[in-house]
């Protein structure tokens, strides 16, 4: 059940190449890489594009950091079971509670609240002059939102 | 075993008791056979002189283990199963599957009263004709009711015991549910999720009156509450 | 202090320290795994929030990531000047550690000063709220992070406690490691 | 500003100062270190029991208050006065909170955890005793919050120890502004407390084992607190989440859990039903291992099936993760999750009745001597099994719709709380004490103890089954608003419950009294009175510093008693021959 690649079973981290301070400046060069991927991706626009550049590239960065960094794939068995069941059950906890908190409707209840919220904020788009609207660049350029912030309803 | 401390006031009650039954034979006969054989062993096996404790080699545990444990490790997993399927049926036939029904009320609770919005003469809900009551509800025998429970700030539950109903209202959801009252008479409407300081003092009252007198209500829908007489 | 025998003891093969830590790592993913949860079960559920998630600063977001990953690099080069005995050398690497958690922390400063200013309070809406808790969780185990990493430092200065370089290390790599998820999550889902 | 709940970090890499206070011997040590500055693992543990059953006397009063309130309504309490609506629910919602968080947690397993996992496992101490002390100090800081609350305008929280927003997170629906955030701060502080101590338990029991010791000579009880400890580990994370959460709607007005602002009352439920479900298995677990250390000395007989017993509790410990919705089946979620959450809670008495059956298979063949120990762990055995049962009314979703938030709910809770919290408790007090403090306790008070204090909690909770199957519902503190409750029957159930409440309170002094006169007046016991085999009795009573003289070397397993064509019938587990 060991979330992540079978590294080489040796707890203690003998001298070999990859202790070198050359090999972790090579794994720091291939993050920032994918981290400028990550930057570039989500500004092309395209919704699955943004998906795999974002939120992949974290993953595969994380994986990078634990198995280079952390030495967590080296560890021994019991570790990495305990980092991996925590990784899961956070997992069952999103699976089983999406149905009642991402969902805004069921088999006869209905999220009334929220789906007014939606609807009102839908409606305030609407009617908001264009010209400020979210796509301008997010950094600094943005001036004051001629209404209040998007949702602060009180 | 609930209909000998509680009357049966709806129509999916009978299947709840039922279910509720079912689950005190397998559950009862299982308590006192394992009661039974504790004490039995305390008894049999207390300390006399003479007599040592037997020591059991992995042979012999095996050997115990495969009668005394695994056996009613099956048992109890298959009357699981039992009591599972039983479980599921009542649960969808109470709160998933809703019949075709023939009013709506819009019950709110709020802290510490209940308000029902009920259909009125013309049988539909959000009508100028909608009778609303504080802490009081009409309904009539026999006829299928759909409700529809919403809260105003924070959770409460809708709990009639005599119809085995319960719901909690949540503020921001609405959520509907069924009931058929079988049973005429004056029961009580409780709150069973704690709501405040005022928790214990918001009951209502729950009028199932026979079609004539129900009709005779919908003429002139005092709130009964205020007069002081007892249907 | 003396320490007890039990710490020399390892019969899982694991130094006790490390053995420690890792549990820590753990109920560290369930406390960011609680919170990113229900951020992320508001986020699917609120599609519309992305209007308000707009406002925030990728830019900065971006290169708080590059100064994570590179404190990231010094804590290992540490551990690697740990392991070979260099004390003061380690400490010199834990040092940079420190100073990349306090430009993330200034970079942070900037940004936040910038949106509660323009009205984007933690109070606006929902989704403020849980950016500024999640930021503001894992800005706090930046700060103690380096509160330890100070400690450490000083006794890998006089060459002690050098296995502690390694621990204090593999924590850092795991507020990174929350920074990575928390980056896509906060500023590109827009 | 209040506290932030969130780790206090100074711990984490353990950051020493360095070993600057050189070698710190430990014998010319003031009265203040010995007893309150100690890093002792020994220490700590009778601290934490001390503070344990001190917050157990206010529990109890809290009870006591309440339940008179229920069996006459109205009238003035005895040692309390009138009781309101706002008063009775902040009574409710504290007994619920200090009992679980204040009592049982510090007794099972930090005070118990704290003795004898050094020691059963032979070693010294912890692996990290400045973070132990840490982790106590931590706790007692919060269980004086906790007591604070009461004293705060707006008077203690009274949104039942579930803590649901929106009551919990607004003051105009709670009128408890600074309760509120004082209760929820003092229990986030509880768990940054359990999260130190239950790294130290962990890391101890898994490395700082004596040389020999294989992982299945481990006795059962130091494996059940390790579980204990994990499964909080693991469970408690997103509920701290949570607290940070509802504190902040508190305070600052954010609006996680409020719908109108796009927040969901229902997470909340599930982030704390998600900790709630595993935290009743962090305490049962305990419980059950000092029951199984018991059982087995005094019926001379070695544990039957010890590997199923290790399998059962792992089955149990990861099917805790996948059942917490059975609180919540008529709360407003989904009623197609209702049913996954229903499978998996009636499947989980599975492997926790054949947990049962094993311990009851242990008397079979055995020669029970009926001590005061032995008398508190078969008791637990009886009375847990009408807890376990009645569990299963509560987990098929379809009986749950007319059981859900009644008195049947409350009784089956106490039929499995009582047993871990208080039985389990005077159980491994009795058996452990000598080993403590180095004196018998008087064994005649103890068995009145026994006898009066079982008579009384059945006294109490049989009759609540029916009332709650009569329709009486939770948290409501006067019955006679509501007619069909009002009746002349289910009041005087309530005056039973009642009056079997005092029977009980009443002898609880003669225990305390014996407890702390036999430390000092009680026969001196040996260093294995009971004559078993597990490291702790190997040792001194009460062990020295360090606890053993050299560090033993281990040779068996924990339960070989009545070993045939032995003379003696136990074979302690360091004896070489």
């Amino acid at each position: 059940m060991s979330s992540h690649a079978e590294g080489s079973h040796d707890a203690s981290h003998h001298h070999d190449d990859s202790h070198s301070p050359a090999h972790y400046v090579k794994i720091w060069a291939v993050l920032l890489v994918l981290l400028g991927v990550s930057l570039a991706g989500p500004e092309i626009g395209i919704r699955w594009v943004t998906l795999i550049t974002a939120f992949g590239i974290a993953v595969v960065k994380a994986f990078l950091v634990i198995k280079h960094f952390m030495h967590l794939t080296v560890e021994r068995k019991v570790a990495q079971y305990a980092i991996g069941a925590c990784f899961m059950l956070m997992l069952l906890f999103f699976f089983a509670v999406a149905p009642d908190v991402m969902k805004h409707w069921g088999v006869n209840w209905h999220n009334e609240a929220a789906s007014n919220m939606k609807r009102e904020i839908e409606r305030s788009e609407h009617h908001a002059p264009a010209a400020d609207q979210a796509h301008a660049p997010a950094d600094g350029a943005g001036h004051p939102e001629a209404s209040a912030p998007a949702a602060a309803t009180h | 075993m609930l209909d000998l401390f509680m009357l049966q006031g709806s129509s999916f009650a009978g299947s709840i008791d039922s279910l509720v039954w079912l689950v005190t034979f397998i559950v009862g006969t299982w308590f006192v056979l394992v009661e039974g054989i504790f004490f039995w062993l305390l008894f049999r096996y207390r300390k006399q002189d003479g007599v040592k404790a037997e020591y059991f080699d992995d042979g012999r545990e095996h050997a115990i283990k495969h009668v005394w444990i695994e056996w009613p490790h099956r048992a109890i997993l298959a009357l699981d199963v039992i009591i599972i399927y039983g479980a599921i049926s009542v649960w969808m036939e109470v709160k998933m599957y809703v019949p075709v029904t023939d009013e709506t009320i819009r019950i709110t609770a709020q802290q510490w009263a209940w308000t029902f919005q009920h259909a009125g003469k013309d049988n539909k809900i959000g009508t100028a004709d909608d009778i609303i009551l504080i802490d009081e509800m009409h309904v009539e025998v026999g006829k299928k009711y759909l409700f529809e429970l919403a809260s105003k700030d924070v959770l409460h539950s809708f709990s009639v015991p005599v119809w085995r109903l319960k719901q909690d209202a949540i503020p921001g959801r609405v959520i509907t549910g069924w009931f058929e009252p079988t049973l005429a008479g004056e029961y009580d409407v409780q709150c069973a999720e704690i709501c405040g300081i005022g928790h214990g003092i918001m009951p209502a009252k729950l009028y199932v009156e026979y079609p004539e007198k129900h009709a005779a209500w919908l003429e002139n829908p005092a709130p009964m509450l205020a007069s002081s007489n007892p249907q | 202090m003396m320490r007890p025998i039990a710490t020399t003891r390892s019969a899982t093969g694991i130094p006790t320290g490390r053995l420690a830590v890792w549990w820590v790592i753990a109920s560290e993913i369930v406390i960011f795994g609680g919170l990113l949860g229900g951020y992320l079960l508001h986020r699917f559920g609120h599609p519309e929030w992305a209007t308000a998630a707009a406002h925030t600063n990728t830019m900065a977001g971006g290169f708080n990531t590059f100064v994570l990953l590179t404190s990231s690099l010094s804590a290992v080069l540490a551990h690697a000047a740990a392991e070979k005995g260099e004390g003061p050398k380690a400490a010199k690497y834990l040092g940079l550690t420190m100073l990349g958690g306090l430009v993330f922390l200034i970079v942070k400063s900037f940004e936040w000063t910038y949106e509660i200013s323009h009205g984007y309070t933690i109070t606006a809406n929902t989704f403020w709220s849980f950016y500024y808790t999640a930021a503001g969780l894992h800005g706090f185990h930046v700060i103690a992070g380096m509160v330890i990493m100070g400690f450490v430092a000083a006794d890998a200065m006089k060459n002690r406690e050098l296995q502690r370089v390694e621990l204090i290390g593999i924590y850092w790599h795991f507020v990174d490691l929350v920074w990575i998820f928390l980056f896509p999550l906060l500023y590109i889902a827009k | 500003m209040a506290e932030s709940p969130s780790h206090a970090h100074d711990g984490h890499a353990h950051a020493g100062h360095g070993a600057h206070d050189g070698h710190g011997g430990h014998h010319e040590e003031s009265w203040f270190v010995h007893y309150f500055w100690s890093t002792d693992h020994k220490m700590i543990a009778k601290q934490y029991l001390v503070t344990g059953m001190l917050m157990g006397v206010i529990g109890a009063y809290f009870a006591y208050v309440f339940r008179m309130q229920l069996a006459f309504p109205g009238k003035p309490v005895p040692g309390y006065g009138l009781v309101t609506g706002a008063d009775y629910n902040a009574l409710v919602t504290n007994h619920g909170a200090i009992m679980i968080f204040w009592v049982a947690m510090p007794v099972l397993i930090a005070a118990f955890g704290n003795y004898l996992i050094p020691l059963m496992i032979g070693c010294d101490d912890m692996v990290f005793p400045r973070i132990n002390r840490l982790s106590y100090q931590i706790f007692a800081i919060s269980a004086v919050l906790v007591v604070a609350s009461f004293f705060v305008q707006g008077g203690a929280f009274g949104g039942a120890w579930t803590a649901y927003p929106p009551l919990s997170a607004k003051a105009e629906y709670s009128l408890t502004p600074a309760g509120s955030s004082l209760w929820l701060i003092a229990v986030a502080l509880e768990f940054v407390a359990f999260l130190l101590g239950g790294i130290n338990f962990v890391t101890t029991a898994m490395n700082s084992r004596a040389p020999g010791m294989k992982a299945f000579d481990i006795p059962i009880a130091v494996w059940m607190i390790v579980i204990a400890s994990i499964l909080f580990m693991a469970s408690v994370g997103p509920l701290i989440a949570g607290a940070l959460m509802l504190l902040f709607d508190q305070m600052i007005g954010t609006g996680f859990f409020d719908p109108d602002r796009g927040g969901d009352p229902i997470l909340w439920q599930h982030l704390f039903w998600f900790f709630g479900h595993p935290e009743v298995y962090v305490v049962l677990l305990p419980a059950m291992g000092f029951v199984a250390e018991i059982i087995t000395t005094f019926s001379r007989k070695k544990m039957f099936a010890y590997k199923t017993v290790l399998a059962t509790t792992f089955a149990t410990g990861l099917l805790s993760f996948f059942v917490w919705a059975h609180h919540q089946f008529i709360a407003g979620i989904d009623p197609r999750m209702a049913n996954v959450f229903s499978v998996t809670t009636v499947l989980i008495s599975v492997p926790i009745a054949e947990m049962c059956f094993v311990y009851i298979a242990t008397l079979y063949g055995g020669s029970i001597t009926f001590s005061v120990p032995m008398l508190w762990a078969l008791a637990f055995i009886a009375e847990f099994l009408l807890g376990g049962v009645t569990g299963i009314y509560l987990g098929s979703s379809g009986a749950d719709i007319y059981f859900h938030d009644t008195y049947f709910v409350v009784a089956h809770f106490h039929y499995t709380f009582f047993p871990i919290a208080i039985i389990g408790s005077f159980a491994g007090m009795t058996y452990w004490y000598p080993k403590m403090f180095g004196t018998f306790m008087n064994e005649a008070w103890n068995k009145l103890h026994f006898w009066v204090t079982i008579i009384g909690f059945n006294g109490i909770f049989l009759p609540l089954f029916i009332t709650g199957a009569s329709g009486d519902h939770r948290r409501i503190f006067d019955y006679t608003n509501f007619p069909e409750l009002d009746t002349p029957e289910l009041q005087s159930l309530r005056v039973l419950a009642t009056v079997s409440l005092l029977v009980m309170l009443v002898i609880q002094p003669v225990f305390l009294i014996n407890f702390f006169y036999s430390m000092f007046r009680g026969k001196k016991a040996g260093a294995n009175p009971w004559k078993a085999n597990t490291l702790e009795w190997q040792a001194a009573s009460p062990p020295p510093h360090g606890n053993f003289p050299t560090l033993p070397e281990v040779y068996r397993g924990p339960y070989e008693f009545s070993v045939p064509g032995r003379d003696e019938d136990y074979w302690p587990q360091n004896s070489p021959n």
